[in-house]
């Protein structure tokens, strides 16, 4: 592993358009990454190039530049497939973001796997995307949600976990990394102890793409999803990776365009995979840009690139605690790039509104993770999250601006 | 005063300010010092929503005026209840219903006017009106 | 109405970067408008401006680019709704495109309109899009599905419509102009003619946008779906219109992301319009892009666009069927920018590869229409499709072509 | 002649091409002068799918060796059909499955060649190369 230098890291850094402005008349420190990233240079150049000169309708169509675009978004689902290791590029299925992934998948589970009595396990500290979906099928099926408990650091209670799994639930469902914690879950692990029960798991990886290497071939897991714009990619654009065998079981979940083969008002048959599950017309220039998006990652060795951002957030953790009255909500052994803190006698959302007028972008609230601000008890929290671009000197503006703000209200 | 008048008073306060720190010194100041309503008023029929911190508003007609109080767990949400409050307070529903809340903008906290703002001044402001409205058609029947 | 001079018809169409490249050592002659739209370069600015500066997620955050995100959103959203003159921004939500937007209502609506016994009235032009969305439902809870039966003119037959609407459907499901045969349909008398019977109608206006003004309050349909890509926007963004009434009563579709207010393990409580049916982190540079293509067209008149675009049309019309074996597939009194034709003893995917090799660039298959062409007996057809930036130069190459490809054929 | 001779023999009859008006008049003639597949074949059973025209395809064993027949809607793609019938009819399915199609990228058709070209070139070879499989299969048990 070849380590960062801090010149390395600010030519890295100088591709970024969005972080080189000013807010408020000084410098933006972007600390909202779990939110959504900023986007390289070569994305944005890569979607004015398809909207220049290559942009089309794809598929099904003899002309030239239809036939460019459909072989560039063919490849890109390739690229896609290769990224996160599928098996085959067919298993990769775009959508618009991790949430409609999700309901996709439940969409079509719904159809053959959860039924009365059946049962869904998830975890504690999904966000809505993975919760709400499973939660309104559990009600609409009479099918059952399982809860897999946090422990007081933020973590999944694996014995609980297990005993669980021991239900028989038809399916797991349990985030990657923690958007509200940043806890990193033993996934491999879990999905090893599900399999031992014959059962699939999805893994929500909206979180840990842009962080950290995925296989999903070693991972072994049944389905895994996330979105483009937390990896450095266009808005708009996700993907569902499914194994093939479940792909062929499911069942389409939208319909029209390109998904159908033959169609008369009786009946209609479904196209081959991976078109059977997307209909109307594909967001190319998303696609494109996805592509893109890994291209940039992949000139980069991604295991130094988490070992910069690892130092950062250290260096983060270890200067915020110095803040008296600093509580971390979520202290996980294994950590990726999301620090959620309160501070006592102060209320999150004046935290937000003054750090941000020292022009530093954090979140505040409940992160759309309702339930893990529940159990622990807080009205939300203040969210600082990193990625590989962030520097130790935004850090260190972070801090103050935190302190300056603590002290203005108490 | 009128609530012009007292608006008036705000924009001329707030104009001392150099810098946003004092702004917002000020704010949490009049959020410390917000007379506490009373605690079986914080339920969640008095809670306003779209705020991203909680705010409880109560009101009452005495004398043909309306007296609000209010509370929140975030001191600057706290800050900016009380200065509505301060300006709207007191006077008579058709009063309220007439006056506009421009202060705000002069003041320099129009940002946290924008109708998707999380900490829902405007829901805070459209809940007053809502108020003043209820007490006029009770009057006027 | 002011009518377009041939000079000010190229200073609009210079602004389409993509109009502006060679194909096969030729300049491309693009004539598949009705399978997407060229972008201006206003619209290309818009979503690099976005990149650039303004990237976030919106809603919920307190940070500065945060709020001024929402805040264009936001405005965006009134911009559409004033596009098509609804009566309140809520009623505009946003969808990946057409597709979608049919699909997020056949799943709402199948929740408590559609049931068993019941029946849903189509039209025998529909595009799959607007076609297999109601035919799933219908098979899912047994409703039916009528079908209005087309003329050989490739118009609705309204005397058969009407005696339909007297078995009293659920829904009236309805293209406003036909992507495969150019047929612009009475909307607003058939949108009258089923309110008498007091149902509701969606029109599909994917084709319309793009060539004609839309006001939804003065068709009073209850429905409105398009695509941003069939007129001049980004792709991946699309809006499904409904009246107030309907959004109120319809329960959402996905979950999670924005579109929750509470939420716990044992229930979750949904969020105001228009928020409650978008799930997920929204599209904001597509909705930015869709909001600066409006802008764009409006800098003109729309009804001249229109004449102008209906003249090219008339024009290929008159020399297109000069050719001998010429059959248009479609010949109502009343067409948008579609033009469908098969020419005897020739195939139509075999005129396609021709003129793609002399530069023109044509769709042909069976549009994403089936049943058109099992009601007119081919195997498919040629699409010529026009938008307003086509000239009348671009009309002769494309008869050219044609006439040298069936002249190849014979 | 072996399959890589005819290969040959294809690619320089397609280089005397100025252009590809002479390519595509030269496909659309081998296209009419496909032999007539037989009335009985033409059924969906023998449809190729992913085709935008209609391409019907039959194969038979005689004496060790596969002898194809063909018919598409579509002149351009039966021409196409014809070129493959040339090289790959009569040779045996070990022959077959061994034989590459790079002829078709150097007569300037690989655009044909693409995966989501929906005349369905590569459906087609694929479909033959199934043929030539199952009849291997047979012919080993
Ligand atoms: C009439 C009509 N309806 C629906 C659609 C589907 O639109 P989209 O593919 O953008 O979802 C199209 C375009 O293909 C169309 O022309
Ligand atoms: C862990 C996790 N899951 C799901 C989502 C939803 O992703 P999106 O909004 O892109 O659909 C997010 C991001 O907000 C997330 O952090």
């Amino acid at each position: 592993m070849t380590k960062f230098t801090a010149g390395e890291m600010l030519e890295l850094r100088a591709q970024f358009p969005a972080l080189h402005q000013n807010v408020y008349g000084k410098p933006l420190v972007y600390l909202d990454n779990a939110a959504t990233t900023q986007k390289p240079q070569s994305v944005i150049d890569r979607i004015v190039a398809y909207y220049s000169h290559e942009n089309t309708n794809i598929h099904r169509g003899v002309h030239y530049l239809s036939q460019q675009a459909t072989e560039a978004y063919e490849n890109a689902r390739k690229t896609v497939a290769d990224f996160i290791n599928a098996a085959v590029a067919h298993e990769i299925i775009f959508t618009r973001g991790t949430t409609e992934s999700v309901n996709l998948l439940a969409g079509s589970l719904k159809q053959f796997l959860l039924q009365e009595g059946d049962s869904v396990l998830i975890s504690g500290m999904e966000h809505h995307s993975n919760l709400v979906p499973w939660q309104q099928i559990c009600l609409q099926n009479k099918t059952k949600l399982l809860v897999a408990e946090l422990t007081n650091k933020g973590e999944i209670d694996l014995e609980q976990f297990k005993q669980l799994l021991s239900q028989k639930p038809k399916l797991v469902a349990i985030t990657h990394i923690s958007n509200a914690l940043g806890t990193i879950n033993p996934v491999k692990e879990m999905i090893r102890l599900a399999h031992d029960f014959g059962i699939p798991v999805l893994v929500d990886g909206a979180q840990s793409v842009a962080h950290t290497t995925v296989d999903v071939q070693d991972l072994d897991c049944d389905f895994f999803v996330f979105s483009g714009h937390k990896m450095f990619a266009p808005m708009g654009i996700g993907v569902l990776y499914a194994k093939t065998e479940w792909l062929e079981k499911m069942p389409p979940w939208q319909f029209g365009g390109e998904m159908v083969d033959q169609v008369s008002f009786e009946e209609t048959t479904f196209n081959q995979l991976p078109f059977k599950f997307e209909a109307g017309t594909p967001y190319v220039a998303g696609v494109l840009g996805l592509e893109a998006a890994i291209k940039f990652i992949r000139q980069y060795d991604m295991k130094s690139l988490e070992a910069y951002e690892n130092g950062i957030v250290r260096q983060a953790l270890e200067m915020l605690q110095t803040i008296p009255g600093m509580r971390f909500i979520g202290e996980p052994i294994h950590r990726a790039g999301v620090i959620s803190f309160v501070v006592d006698g102060t209320h999150p959302s004046d935290i937000g509104t003054l750090v941000d007028k020292m022009s530093v972008a954090v979140r505040t609230g409940h992160h759309c993770a309702q339930p893990v601000m529940t159990r622990f008890d807080v009205p939300g929290t203040v969210r600082a999250s990193f990625a590989f671009y962030n520097t130790e000197e935004e850090v260190e503006k972070l801090v103050k601006a935190v302190e300056k703000a603590v002290s203005m209200l108490r | 005063m009128t609530i012009t008048e007292t608006q008036q008073e705000i924009i001329s306060e707030f104009s001392m300010f150099e810098d946003w720190m004092d702004k917002y010194n000020y704010l949490i100041e009049m959020g410390k010092d917000m007379p506490k309503i009373d605690e079986r008023y914080k339920t969640n029929n008095h809670l306003i929503s779209g705020c991203q911190s909680r705010v409880w508003l109560h009101s009452e007609l005495k004398e043909g005026k309306i007296s609000f109080t209010a509370d929140s767990d975030a001191v600057i949400t706290k800050g900016i209840v009380n200065l509505l409050i301060r300006v709207f307070s007191g006077h008579t529903p058709e009063e309220i219903l007439e006056a506009n809340a421009d202060f705000i903008d002069q003041i320099g906290l129009k940002d946290h006017l924008s109708p998707t703002r999380s900490n829902g001044l405007v829901s805070m402001l459209k809940q007053m009106k809502l108020y003043a409205q209820v007490y006029k058609l009770k009057q006027d029947n």
